[in-house]
């Protein structure tokens, strides 16, 4: 049953995000995106951390696509509904990008480290999945440095993103949507 | 049972189309949307190993990455509108001022 | 054949409960133009039926059997199914939603909820915040002035209201220890939570009426001044579907607000079945949402954002604090 | 009804929402208050006041001859030309319109041919159920007017009434419909049996 799910759930994502890079519309990469993150979460839920997975939809599926989605809603997509992106400068980045593909591929398919890792350590599935209480005991106690950090970063996100998106004072040309972020 | 490799595979595909998106799209929207996409494989992997050993630092891991793209995202798009007003483009190619 | 059996149960709650959903929103019209007229002194619809109880039957013959217009210039495909991905959410919210003690039904114990989840609240708050797609699906998808600018409106809503509606229910989750529901409820046994969280269910109240979007909120679909926001394109069945999720976003709030801060199904009088006082708090919230709408007057954006972002988010902060105060 | 609480209350009526609570507890109020709705057109109907100026009609003296002596000084001072007088005389020698057609689709009920009128033949009365599915059964002739209701003394009441649609089995066999001026019927206009609407309003 679980096999089928995450098959289920893995071909979905990679379809979707293939679709976020070939979409010709900014918008349709974007919700292709929002259909990648969900299945991403589910995927979370059978790695047993539903925390994860809600904080996922929260977050990314809720906060920073819905932030996506209102910009390029602000912004004309008309034009770049025009373009192509397979023009004759991408072939060395296709290349790069193929090698590097093909590098990662190899290395977890041929790599007896993983072989014998997956041998070595067989996970314990009587345990029941981690309780959030322990989750954020090892957060608040072992990481609380870092969680800080993170925190002043998010503020210091929040103000530099409100600065930016200012519309200069003398500048009258250009309504002033963006406040709202 | 999932085999953890299943998981890494489905890790290395999205991100090797994140990068494909980030390399050959033109639009800095798509791209940033494709950067997106190469932390979400990250934090597959991340959650992958900790559940493979049972251990929650993988998780604690993903909660940062999930904070900072957050952060990410605000500025990048910050930075998106600014430049917009300022040069009418999204062409990744069109911002080249900074090339010396 | 035996996991069939399995989940045989939930598979007969997961219908019942999408069975009464599908059919909620008919007494709630009903319900909700005979409180509009009433408070308006008029007795609403007469007509249909006993006191217009089949009014409800007869509009939705009406939106079935109208035309489906889809604009020229609309996106088709996502002009398609926006109103599928606004109704999905509220369904979803549901998995969460616990409606009462385990009851005993044919020999067996029954959970009166799909999944116990132990990050219920979160979850029901995350997927309660993705609603917002169907709208922004609605209105670009629409390729009109009116429904952008209603869904512009609605994202900037949304956003806003979820960070105090989430800081709101910290205070709940604080007191109960727990984000799973039930233990939420369980918590209430002797006093309810709005004797500790007053300020809390102010906030989470208001916020969540402009996440319902609901007067005296309801700026992204603004009759007077943009048709009718995001859905303005819309006609018959796939309009019907945006009703839908109104209403269901209406009933979510109302059940979370009674299981975060009146206490579920406890304080039950005697004689009366816990399920049904439930039910009946549930209701009372509606009536009390249906009061607001037909009071209260729009407030304008700058209205809006000022109370989102200067009054709600340090009101939220303040209980978080005073309530971390009172526990330490 | 508009009394403001803000303004007096100061910040402790900012900071309970006194102004809110006010407005919630008039809606609340109204909410179980008596409906001020008309039962129109199902169980009453309102009588206008006698100065409204409705469906016109035309009096008759004591030997039931009409009033008109088909002057047709109304035709002519009606500003919108929707009398049509054609006058004839009778076997007593008196002048008397043959034809005397009101298209109640132009009329504007300003009531010019009222005062017009020498002979106290034309008067508009109370009567506002006139709507019909085609124009041409808007133009009433001599003998609706004679027929048409007269001023009711009953006026600014709300009277028991009951809908009576269109005869459909009778527009079938006819091809017209023999009530257009009217979708419903008073029971009795007795002025005792009606209400005085504005009673309900509450001050």
């Amino acid at each position: 049953m679980e096999e089928e799910f995450f098959l289920l759930l893995a071909v979905v994502a990679t379809a979707t995000g293939l679709l976020v890079v070939v979409a010709k519309n900014p918008i349709h990469s974007a919700l292709a995106l929002v259909a990648c993150f969900v299945q991403v979460a589910a995927l979370f839920i059978l790695l047993g951390s539903p925390f994860l997975a809600v904080i996922q939809i929260f977050v990314y599926v809720g906060a920073v696509m819905v932030l996506f989605l209102f910009v390029i809603m602000m912004l004309d997509v008309q034009k770049e509904a025009k373009t192509r992106f397979l023009t004759p400068g991408a072939v060395p980045s296709l290349i790069v990008l193929l090698l590097l593909a093909g590098e990662m591929l190899f290395l977890l398919l041929q790599s007896d480290r993983l072989q014998t890792f997956r041998a070595a350590s067989p996970p314990d599935q009587t345990q029941t999945p981690a309780d959030i209480s322990e989750l954020s005991l090892l957060l608040f106690q072992d990481y609380l440095l870092p969680f800080e950090v993170a925190s002043v970063i998010l503020l210091v996100a929040l103000v530099g993103a409100v600065v930016l998106a200012q519309a200069d004072p003398e500048d009258n040309t250009h309504t002033s949507g963006e406040e709202a972020k | 049972m999932i085999p953890l490799s299943w998981y890494l595979i489905l890790g290395a595909i999205l991100f090797a189309t994140g990068a494909a998106g980030v390399l050959l799209r033109r639009n800095v929207l798509i791209v940033l949307m494709s950067l997106e996409l190469m932390l979400n494989s990250v934090n597959i992997n991340l959650l992958a190993f900790g559940h493979q050993m049972q251990d929650l630092r993988g998780q604690i891991m993903a909660i940062f990455i999930i904070a900072i793209t957050a952060a990410e995202v605000a500025v990048a798009l910050g930075i998106l509108v600014a430049l917009l007003r300022n040069k009418h483009t999204l062409e990744v190619d069109d911002l080249t001022i900074m090339k010396g | 054949m035996e996991s069939v059996i399995a989940i045989l149960p939930l598979l007969i709650k997961m219908a019942v409960i999408v069975a009464v959903l599908l059919l909620l929103p008919m007494p709630l019209t009903w319900l909700e133009r005979k409180i509009a007229g009433h408070i308006q002194q008029r007795p609403g619809p007469m007509r249909v039926g006993w006191h217009g109880v089949l009014q409800p039957v007869a509009d939705a013959i009406k939106l079935l059997t109208k035309e489906d217009h889809i604009p020229a210039e609309a996106d088709r495909l996502l002009f398609k199914i926006a109103p599928i991905v606004a109704l999905v959410p509220p369904f979803v919210v549901f998995v969460a939603i616990p409606f009462g003690e385990p009851v005993q039904m044919f020999g067996t114990e029954v959970t009166l909820s799909l999944s116990n989840m132990n990050v219920g609240l979160l979850f029901i708050l995350a997927v309660s915040g993705i609603g917002v797609f169907g709208i922004i699906l609605a209105g670009w998808a629409s390729n009109s002035k009116y429904a952008v600018l209603g869904s512009l409106r609605s994202i900037a809503q949304m956003i806003s209201y979820e960070i105090p509606m989430g800081f709101s229910v910290i205070g709940v989750v604080m007191l109960a220890g727990s984000m799973n529901l039930f233990d939420i409820v369980a918590r209430q046994d002797g006093l309810w939570n709005i004797v500790y969280q007053p300020i809390g269910f102010f906030v989470f109240f208001v916020a969540g009426l402009a996440e319902a979007q609901r007067i005296p909120f309801d700026l992204p679909e603004a009759e007077g001044d943009l048709g009718a926001g995001y859905h303005t394109e819309y006609s018959g069945i796939r309009f019907s579907f945006f009703m839908l999720a109104e209403y269901l976003v209406v009933v979510v709030l109302a059940i979370l607000n009674v299981i975060l801060f009146f206490g579920g199904w406890q304080g039950t009088p005697p004689l009366v079945n816990p399920i049904l006082w439930f039910f009946l708090k549930v209701g009372f919230f509606i009536w009390v949402f249906m009061w607001f709408r037909f009071t209260f007057p729009r407030y304008r954006y700058d209205q809006l954002m000022t109370i989102g972002w200067k009054v709600l988010l340090p009101l939220s902060l303040v209980n978080i604090l005073v309530s971390g105060f009172f526990m330490f | 009804m508009a009394r403001t609480m803000t303004n007096k209350s100061g910040w402790i009526g900012k900071v309970f929402f006194l102004d809110l609570l006010h407005g919630l507890s008039l809606t609340l109020r109204y909410m179980f208050a008596r409906t001020v709705t008309h039962m129109y057109p199902d169980h009453e109907k309102w009588i206008p006041y006698s100065r409204h100026r409705g469906h016109h009609f035309i009096k008759t003296n004591d030997e039931g001859d009409v009033n008109c002596v088909a002057c047709e000084l109304c035709s002519k001072i009606c500003p919108c030309d929707c009398i049509i007088v054609i006058p004839f005389e009778d076997a007593k020698g008196n002048r008397r319109p043959q034809v005397f057609d009101i298209d109640l689709a132009r009329c504007l009920y300003c009531g010019l041919c009222e005062d017009a009128c020498p002979a106290d033949a034309i008067k508009l009365g109370q009567e506002y159920e006139i709507s019909a599915t085609t124009t041409e059964a808007l133009v009433v002739h001599l003998e609706d007017l004679i027929a048409a209701p007269g001023k009711a003394e009953n006026g600014g009441q709300v009277m028991p009434a009951k809908l009576i649609t269109p005869d459909k089995t009778a527009l079938k066999k006819t091809g017209k419909d023999t009530r257009t001026h009217s979708v419903t019927v008073e029971g009795t206009l007795k002025a005792a049996e009606g209400y005085d609407w504005w009673q309900r309003i509450r001050k």
